[in-house]
């Protein structure tokens, strides 16, 4: 474990900061650090760039980040798990994300949108929950953007081909919807999600994130292949 | 040529999965089956526990400390998961168990009429009254053992504790309980201090050692037992590759088991059993022929 | 803001040389003394003593296995070693001292009128009737101790083994026998097996582990002390940076001692001591505040 | 500590054997490894090649090791201590060994002979003791090359001037003359020798090898500038 310092504090919207640090925490899009923060638990988290962390107040842990202000000191362990790969040249990227799943993805939108066309998409509640700007948003009550849910908008304007490449994390029930909606193009190698699971070591000795078909979220992932993946 | 006998427990090879690690989900556990010799489940006690608070694990360089603070679901509901793995698995399956007292004790085999074999977790560092409490005291070892031993017929290992003045006197005491064989070892007594905010960095302060950093005192207590006992010894403590289990075979381990090095790889073990195999192609002898030879005219 | 009172021994920082590091001659002393707190010279008996004979250490990733055997030219010649140290150094000079039992003890410090303190040697692992077979022994502790006290007046520390059940036990009988302070701890027991020639590395086969892997151990010692002892702890294990000192300080150390570092570099010790010092220059707190204050308000 | 296996084993005079393992060490000129001769003792002994030692028989375990053969497998640890440094491209290059001091020198020989005006010198009792042939040779009894020492025949044939390296292996008494000579021509950090001392650790953590200006041989040396040691 080692001690990061905030530098700044973002508000994204009312349950989300995006806290930045002093440092470059060394990881890639996709990987995830352990986050002491001294006085509640250790939780992971994704990286949402290469110094910085997104986090939506759900429990104790995440609620008292969300009042973390610059100066403030943090305990890290990683970054662990395996990250996104990188799409071929010739591929179009996608990346769909619901809710607070936006963190990782924002850190690989940030990685990509140079040098690749990059089709990002948010799926929301409603328009009180835009955190980032350069998204494709879906609202659930239609209140910005497309109305309905992230794999919808991503249905209607996507391409399905085999040069594609679609980058994934959220809610289980999304992911499921779009693991489904791949897999009956027959292009689930084209697809990349990141999964949640809970986690106690971080480092695959636990076992606590194991999955149904013994893959360990925390090693193995949190980044998966859809052809790996059985859900 | 790498097939061992302990007790009446046929393996196929001698790497064991150790209690705790990737030990609480029975997917995880088939899949590290696939080439282990054996796999030890979670230990497991009467009631459920809920284990310690975030942050329970510390991975350092050559070394990890965890106090994961035996959090189980009880046997009842632990034996539902592990006969789900007994569906999949022809592996023996060892489920290792914890409990304040000798009755406690007994009263768990029945949970897990599958079961190919117990060990009894007498050494845990990091739950209060459990493990490691029960562990130092030679008299409690023996009444543990015995009580388990009175309640089935399979084999019981008794997994034993280093932090203790002089293993031997333990390995007696689980010898004289009846003990199948004996696992040497359990974790070390460690704890880890963050020095920006001036805490123990475990939320229960102190924890167990594993890994690397053990390998040389855990092999010293294999060592020290091979001196004493004649009941076979399960050697355990920072094992990472082959050349590693040779030498707790050297030592006078029958057998290993394996449980930091998952932090490298989920094909720990495979690696493992693979560089085995190698060695003793080349030279062409069987793992039961090595155990113990360090000993000898030295 | 680095300065520690050690019983009456004042030191102008608290990273002092361990016993048996460099400490056989006076000149790499005095050369460790430039930048160390203080030194203790390798641990001497009345007799001179062979050691045993190569290979006695093993270094490994992380850590070394040393089995040295107390090697040492006895009493009356070390002192004249010593004495040419003395005249070149200002820094205190610690005698650690072994013995086989509290007679012989009381007959050594008489030898060494230039001492600023003795150390006694209760913890040495791999040297037979010496060192630890003492060390386990609460009332042979406290004896012992007691013995020295009677023919010196200089501070007396008691430097204790890790290995045994519980280290508060020893500690409170050093305690009870007089000790100034202890030092915790020695190394701890270990052997290393080479597959090829299938037997162990050291000529003594068994010897004691030191260097990074024990830190972790070494700092549990030193917070249990903590919890029981009113005499001051000088922590060593295993340290070789400034955090690591800085973890002990706030386990409970008032000082810590350094050995196997040197293995990277002479200058270890000038190294840890610029960090301490660019440490509190920066939190402005002098390191007698941090004593013990990760045990505060877990 | 690892173990090495005996390829080859040439016989350089009576009592001095080279030893060839079947794959490289990795050290350089000047470093040294701890032998462990299984059921003897560990003892330093300096690279004479990346692959090979140069012993000869004193006492108990070197003795042994003069019966060595193909197939044998000795314990290392190392290779440890301070190398030679290289020379500059303009400078003239001096080897000046005594006796088995030819070890150590002799690696440094094959690395610069190509790229460098070196100048060997190999100083031995007796016609006898020849181990390898490309050095000039004194001879105590003048049974071959020069008569007389090592040193003597240095001082005849050298050009001391600024441009000039010198790197030397041997007993006490020859390195001490050489230091003179070197020290009364002002030239002592053109210098560079290498000091043998009874060694347990080899890592610089016992002391045994410290030198009486506080040195440790295996860990600041066992190559020392001339500048930096006092006879
Ligand atoms: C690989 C990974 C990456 C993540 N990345 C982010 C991120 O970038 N931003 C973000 O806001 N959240 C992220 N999460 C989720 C985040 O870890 C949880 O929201 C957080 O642990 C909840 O802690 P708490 O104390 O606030 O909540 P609690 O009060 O403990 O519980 C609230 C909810 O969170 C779940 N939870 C509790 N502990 C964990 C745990 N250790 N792991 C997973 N879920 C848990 C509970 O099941 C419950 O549903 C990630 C989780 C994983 C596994
Ligand atoms: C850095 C270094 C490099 C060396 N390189 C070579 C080399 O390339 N070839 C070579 O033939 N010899 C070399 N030596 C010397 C060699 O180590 C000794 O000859 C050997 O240790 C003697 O061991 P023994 O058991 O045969 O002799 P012993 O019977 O132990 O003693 C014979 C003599 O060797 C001396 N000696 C014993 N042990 C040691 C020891 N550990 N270190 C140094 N001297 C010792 C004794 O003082 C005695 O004079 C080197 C020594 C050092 C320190
Ligand atoms: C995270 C973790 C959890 C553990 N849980 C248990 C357990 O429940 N029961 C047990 O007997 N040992 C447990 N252990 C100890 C291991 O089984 C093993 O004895 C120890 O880690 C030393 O082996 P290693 O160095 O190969 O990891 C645990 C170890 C770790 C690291
Ligand atoms: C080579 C070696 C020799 C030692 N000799 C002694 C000794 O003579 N007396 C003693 O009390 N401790 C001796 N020790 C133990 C050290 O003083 C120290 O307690 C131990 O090495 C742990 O600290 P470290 O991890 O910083 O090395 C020796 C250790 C080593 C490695
Ligand atoms: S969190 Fe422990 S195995 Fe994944
Ligand atoms: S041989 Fe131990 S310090 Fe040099």
């Amino acid at each position: 474990m080692y001690c990061v310092k905030v530098a700044e504090v973002n508000k994204m919207c009312r349950d989300v900061v995006e806290i930045v640090f002093d440092r470059d925490l060394r990881g890639y899009p996709g990987q995830f650090v352990m986050l002491n923060v001294f006085g509640y638990e250790e939780i992971p988290l994704s990286l949402s760039s290469p110094k910085s962390l997104t986090v939506k107040g759900v429990g104790k842990t995440t609620k008292a980040l969300l009042n973390s202000k610059k100066g403030d000191v943090f305990g890290v362990r990683g970054p662990f798990g395996r990250p996104f790969s990188l799409p071929s040249v010739d591929e179009k990227v996608y990346l769909v994300a619901g809710g607070i799943g936006i963190a990782p993805l924002n850190y690989l939108y940030q990685t990509l949108k140079d040098e690749f066309e990059v089709i990002a998409i948010h799926g929301i509640r409603c328009k009180d929950e835009i955190m980032y700007d350069y998204p494709e948003i879906a609202t659930d009550d239609g209140s910005a953007g497309f109305k309905g849910n992230a794999v919808e908008l991503f249905l209607r304007i996507a391409d399905f081909e085999e040069k594609m490449r679609v980058y994934s994390c959220g809610p289980k029930p999304m992911l499921l919807n779009l693991y489904k909606a791949m897999k009956k193009r027959n292009l689930l190698d084209c697809l990349e999600i990141s999964l949640e699971n809970y986690m106690k070591c971080g480092i695959g000795i636990c076992g606590s994130c194991v999955t149904e078909c013994g893959k360990r979220v925390c090693k193995d992932g949190p980044v998966f292949k859809g052809i790996d993946i059985i859900f | 040529m790498l097939e061992v006998v302990i007790s009446d427990l046929k393996l196929e090879n001698p790497v064991i999965l150790a209690s705790g690690i990737l030990g609480s989900k029975w997917s995880s556990l088939a899949k590290v089956a696939e080439f282990s010799g054996a796999i030890v489940a979670k230990s497991v006690g009467l009631n459920s526990r809920e284990g310690y608070k975030n942050p329970v694990v510390l991975n350092q360089e050559c070394s990890i400390v965890n106090a994961v603070g035996l959090a189980s679901p009880g046997a009842k509901e632990f034996s539902k998961e592990l006969e789900k793995l007994f569906k999949v698995t022809n592996k023996p399956l060892i489920v290792s168990l914890f409990a304040q007292s000798s009755e406690e004790f007994s009263s768990l085999p029945n949970y897990f009429p599958f079961a190919s074999a117990f060990e009894l977790n007498l050494s845990c560092p990091h739950a209060e009254k459990l493990g490691m409490a029960i562990g130092v005291d030679e008299k409690a070892v023996k009444d543990c053992i015995k009580a388990v031993k009175e309640v089935t017929d399979k084999p019981v290992f008794a997994k034993l504790t280093p932090n203790v003045t002089d293993i031997t006197k333990i390995g007696i005491a689980a010898e004289k309980g009846g003990a199948d064989a004996v696992v040497a070892v359990n974790t070390f007594k460690a704890i880890s201090i963050d020095v920006v905010s001036r805490k123990p960095v475990l939320s229960n302060v102190k924890g167990g050692l594993s890994g690397k950093a053990i390998k040389p005192l855990a092999l010293r207590c294999v060592w020290d037992l091979y001196e004493v006992l004649d009941i076979p010894i399960i050697g355990c403590g920072g094992i990472s590759n082959w050349k590693d289990v040779v030498e707790f075979i050297l030592a006078g381990a029958i057998a290993v088991q394996v449980g930091s090095a998952f932090y490298e790889s989920y094909r720990a073990v495979e690696g493992i059993v693979k560089g085995l195999n190698d060695y003793l192609s080349y030279t062409g002898e069987k793992i039961e022929e090595l155990v113990g030879l360090a000993h000898g005219g030295v």
